[in-house]
């Protein structure tokens, strides 16, 4: 299973970057890390050249809403293969946010799923959980 | 007019800018209160300086933000830039700005200071008339810099390598230099007109397993560059380790060390600083628990024995910490500073001598590089990875060194990679690493940056 | 049966006391879980333990603050006694107890173990299986010390000096000792049938002001005359005096010393241990300002080495702090030293030797006086005020000897009273303290004591 | 003026006690400091005694409520010739309390004045100010 990940937007937080990309490997993902200060259509770009069935875009400097809120224009005028999903995470807001507002928001943008302030290995499982189902589909 | 002015004149001059009157500035500056100088309360206080961090996108909320930190008792005050201002890209942080406005929803990190101006921000600062460090992470920092001293904010952070290495992809790094070299020249030159400007260097780097001998070598250079153009009062920086004795060791080590270059390279009539960041790496989700880790960290810098800390907040995982609990985190620490008595000096000679070796060996290979002037030597250093950061996200930094904790928390290289240090001292540094039977180190390095949670 | 059996019967027996069964109770701390001896941890843990403050009138309230305490990451469970029955007022207390369980409002500041009785109060600290310790500062505390260990409370704070002086006015000191004298014994014999009673000493005294030397002088000597009995497991404690240094000085004079008597008095078989109190002075109204008082006391608590701390709450100027904000302090206290690596060893052999000359000054003139045996030695020494505590009290107390601070918090001897310290001593301690110009030795004193605030 | 003062009940605390006394002295009062551990009749009886204008009476330890329930009734046993002030402050509850509800509840029990967690010079500024009052009228 391929991914793509990286860090949105001119954000240059890397540490979770490096741990994001040693536990997708050691999950077996075969790992496109784009690193911080990526922008939208970088991602976008790399999962039409790598035909990844996951994006997994990490934002820690809370400033994700201002670099996400397009995602749904821009897909749109992409055609993936793969149907990949759109997974978000990190620290999406600015100052301390009510993560029920967080979530909807950020689906609404076009995210499948999304991970405010929360554990990244448990996170992960579900991610992969998600993905199992959708190729049982 | 001089090159340099002509310079100036350039870079002061675009579309986000409103007319820069430099006579109306410099008479601005030359009569400023001693007050807003940073550089006259370390003459004159002899209590450790309070400096929280913050910024916000508009004027009106830094301006509360403010009058919340003076009601807790804050020494010197912050002004944060957002991370779009930081990657000169005034459009977005216009636009950010615009929304800010419109919605009261904050949607930049910090304050925009181009898109508001100098008039409209020196108003706040004089003010509130209390010295004011700028904070940013900007390796192009030249407008930001003549907009804020312009301002009346007379303190500079940053430097070519601390504000590129961490905070920056692919800036180019001989640029850093050169653009540096026009912030020191200007701090130097406002320095000739009232109290001097301090600069003060970013120590903390990316705040994730930085071994100390790195932290110095950066800290000696970027002092050395500024001191180099003229800059005469200058803080030298770095940020909680985790261990206690490694803060001791490395501040004795490193003040040492920067009088003894200072002296050595001519500018022995500079001021030096000693700054301490409380814990910059990932904090506890429990808000409690960020209390004890603050106040702890504040024992530790009256240990070290700083002239300024910077302060956090109980805020610190969850996101921009409210103006209450900035507030709130100085005046915790006012409290500790004032009860705190009876601190013993300590040393650790061992661990001293060992650390100044190695940063003397990673200086002299420094200055033995064949290059003409000091800040291509470092270019030329860091290229060959003679200096590199763990966890920069830079393309430049080589990411060959692998640091990880000893059992008494002190941050170890595990892997040198380019630095030239000697094998005696790294096999010293190797040999205190335990790394338990069936672990990875991998797994022993997510352990040792999580060692506040 | 032998006469201090016979005593141990009449003790026991009385209108509060139902049916005390010896042989049953000598069953069950054979067969007692380990895990209830506080020794027993003293000699396996590697962590300093903490243990709370905290009692309430009824068994319910009592239970519920267990259950918080171990969720908070608790080692070790305070009991604290009500003042009632610490002046053997069981009438009173059981009428304040009975209107406590009616209106569900706290009518005592303790629990009055004597009216709930041993075979109640060991159903908890069975179901709890935790070390216990028993807080009082009870004079007379024979029949709450049966009742204490029946439950299975296997640490017993106090002695005779250490909880008469600061906690009575008139209780006869000659009684105290012998009162005491059959505490000790009773742990002495109780201590061989499992693991070994640990008896602490309370070295905070009245908490005010307190020369690191008298405190010194009383814990050696409450530790003699509690090995002397034949108990094998002693803390000495202190409380923290407003100066780290000063901590660290009496930390280390007071544990050389102990060790030193111990081993020539015949005891080099007991086992010595140190116990930190968190300040025990006045705190702050301020409960942010509380929660960094007792970290940075966590910090020194872990320069100072001690083997276990007593910890304070956010709301100790208020009054009796809630269950959760007592739970509160021992989660942040264990964060604090969880985190806290890289400890320096400080030392600070000039003061030290000072406080050691003084110390031994004293004990001599102690065991110089004419009796026979140490605790009349003792008694005369208190009662022709070789030896006596500043602010208590008590009427045997002999008020002469003044303390105040000097500049860097260490606290003074500034009248040294009949304390038999030499004239070179006395001056050096006294040429310490600086009073302002303008200002008494009252103004001094009021500031001194409210140094927290 | 003369003043009684001291600590009601099973009660050591005796640093404010110390404190107080030096206070009052100069403030110009003739003090009978009984100290601490003093119960409601000790205070009753010194008042006869001396004739004082004023009874200071402080409580640290939560348990003054216990200790001063009775006093209405203890002072209608005695004959005071000179009117003297009820006072008492300190420390007037075991843990938190709402001072809007210790205050009446003090009054009625007999009090004139009290004082719960206030400040001690302040305080005693309100106290002469009110016997000064009582004087003239
Ligand atoms: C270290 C640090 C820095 C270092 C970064 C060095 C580097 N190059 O990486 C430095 C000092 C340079 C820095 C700079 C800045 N920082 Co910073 N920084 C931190 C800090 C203290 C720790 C971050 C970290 O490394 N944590 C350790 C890693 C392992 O954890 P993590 O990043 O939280 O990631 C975990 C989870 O979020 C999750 N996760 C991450 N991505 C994803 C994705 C998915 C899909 C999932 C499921 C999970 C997931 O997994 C990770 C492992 O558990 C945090 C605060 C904190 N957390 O305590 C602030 C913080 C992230 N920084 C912040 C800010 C604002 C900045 C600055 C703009 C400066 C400023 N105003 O202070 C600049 C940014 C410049 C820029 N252009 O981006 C803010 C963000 C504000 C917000 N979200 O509201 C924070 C929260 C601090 C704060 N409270 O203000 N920072
Ligand atoms: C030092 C101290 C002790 C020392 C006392 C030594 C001694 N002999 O004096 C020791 C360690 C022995 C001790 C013992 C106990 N203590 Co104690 N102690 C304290 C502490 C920490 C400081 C008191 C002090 O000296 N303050 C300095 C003086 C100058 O201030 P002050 O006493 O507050 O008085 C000021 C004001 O109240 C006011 N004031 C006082 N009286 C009056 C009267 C009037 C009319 C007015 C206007 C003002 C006024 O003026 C003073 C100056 O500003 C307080 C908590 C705190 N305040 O931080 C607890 C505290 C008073 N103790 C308390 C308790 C319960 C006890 C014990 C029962 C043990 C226990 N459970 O912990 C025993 C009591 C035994 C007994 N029989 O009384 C509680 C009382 C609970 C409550 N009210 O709800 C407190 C509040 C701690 C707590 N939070 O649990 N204690």
């Amino acid at each position: 299973m391929r991914v793509v990940t990286g860090v949105v937007g001119n954000d240059v937080h890397v540490v979770a970057n490096r741990l994001i990309e040693i536990s997708l490997k050691e999950r077996g993902f075969d790992v496109y890390n784009l690193g911080v200060n990526t922008y939208l259509e970088e991602f976008l770009d790399a999962l039409i050249e790598t035909d990844a069935e996951l994006l997994l875009i990490s934002s820690l400097n809370g400033e994700a809403e201002g670099w996400c809120r397009n995602l749904k224009a821009l897909k749109s005028k992409y055609n993936f293969r793969s149907n990949p999903l759109f997974v978000i995470g990190g620290n999406l807001g600015v100052g301390e946010m009510d993560p029920d507002a967080l979530i909807p928001k950020f689906k609404a943008y076009g995210f499948d799923l999304v991970y405010h302030q929360k554990d990244l290995n448990e996170s992960l499982d579900e991610v992969e959980e998600v993905l199992k189902q959708r190729i049982e589909v | 007019m001089s090159i340099f002015q002509r310079e100036r004149e350039i870079i002061t001059r675009n579309e986000f800018v409103d007319n820069f009157d430099f006579i109306e500035i410099e008479e601005f500056i030359k009569s400023a209160d001693k007050n807003l100088f940073i550089s006259h309360h370390f003459k004159y206080s002899n209590k450790m300086l309070v400096q929280p961090r913050g910024g916000f996108p508009t004027y009106e909320k830094v301006f509360k933000l403010y009058e919340e930190f003076l009601q807790a008792g804050v020494d010197v005050l912050p002004l944060t830039i957002d991370s779009n201002t930081r990657l000169n890209d005034y459009a977005t942080a216009g636009k950010m700005l615009a929304l800010s406005e419109e919605d009261d929803v904050d949607m930049l990190n910090g304050y925009p200071l181009i898109n508001h101006g100098y008039r409209t921000t020196r108003k706040m600062m004089t003010h509130f008339n209390k010295p004011v460090s700028l904070r940013h992470g900007t390796p192009d920092a030249r407008l930001l810099v003549e907009m804020a001293l312009a301002s009346g904010i007379f303190e500079i952070e940053g430097g070519p390598i601390t504000y590129l290495l961490p905070y920056s992809k692919n800036f180019p790094l001989d640029k850093a230099f050169l653009y540096w070299k026009y912030v020191e020249k200007l701090c130097a030159l406002y320095s000739t007109y009232n109290e001097p400007i301090n600069r003060e260097s970013f120590g903390p780097l990316s705040a994730t397993l930085q071994p100390p001998v790195i932290v110095i070598v950066i800290q000696l250079i970027e002092m050395l560059l500024s001191l180099e153009e003229g800059v005469k009062s200058f803080s030298v920086s770095f940020s909680q380790s985790g261990s206690m004795i490694q803060d001791i060791v490395t501040a004795n080590v490193l003040m040492k060390m920067a009088h003894r270059y200072a002296t050595e390279f001519g500018y022995g009539d500079a001021d030096i600083h000693l700054v301490y960041h409380q814990w910059m790496g990932a904090f506890p989700y429990n808000k409690e628990y960020s209390d004890a880790l603050i106040t702890a960290s504040t024992v530790i810098a009256s240990m070290v024995k700083a002239d300024k800390i910077i302060t956090k907040t109980r805020n610190e995982a969850f996101g921009i910490p409210t103006k209450e609990a900035n507030a709130r985190a100085v005046a915790s620490v006012q409290y500790t500073l004032k009860t705190l008595k009876g601190l013993p000096v300590v040393k650790d000679e061992e661990e001293e001598e060992h650390l100044e070796t190695m940063v003397k060996d990673i200086m002299e290979a420094v200055f033995n590089d064949s290059a003409d002037t000091l800040w291509r030597k470092v270019f030329n250093s860091i290229k060959n990875g003679i200096i590199e950061i763990p966890f920069s996200p830079h393309i430049i930094n080589a990411n060959e060194v692998i640091t990880a904790r000893d059992p008494d928390g002190n941050i170890r290289i595990y892997e040198r990679g380019k630095l030239p240090i000697s094998d005696r001292c790294f096999e010293y540094e190797k040999s205190q690493i335990k790394i338990e039977k069936g672990s990875s180190v991998v797994e022993k390095i997510i352990k040792d940056i999580g060692i506040m949670l």
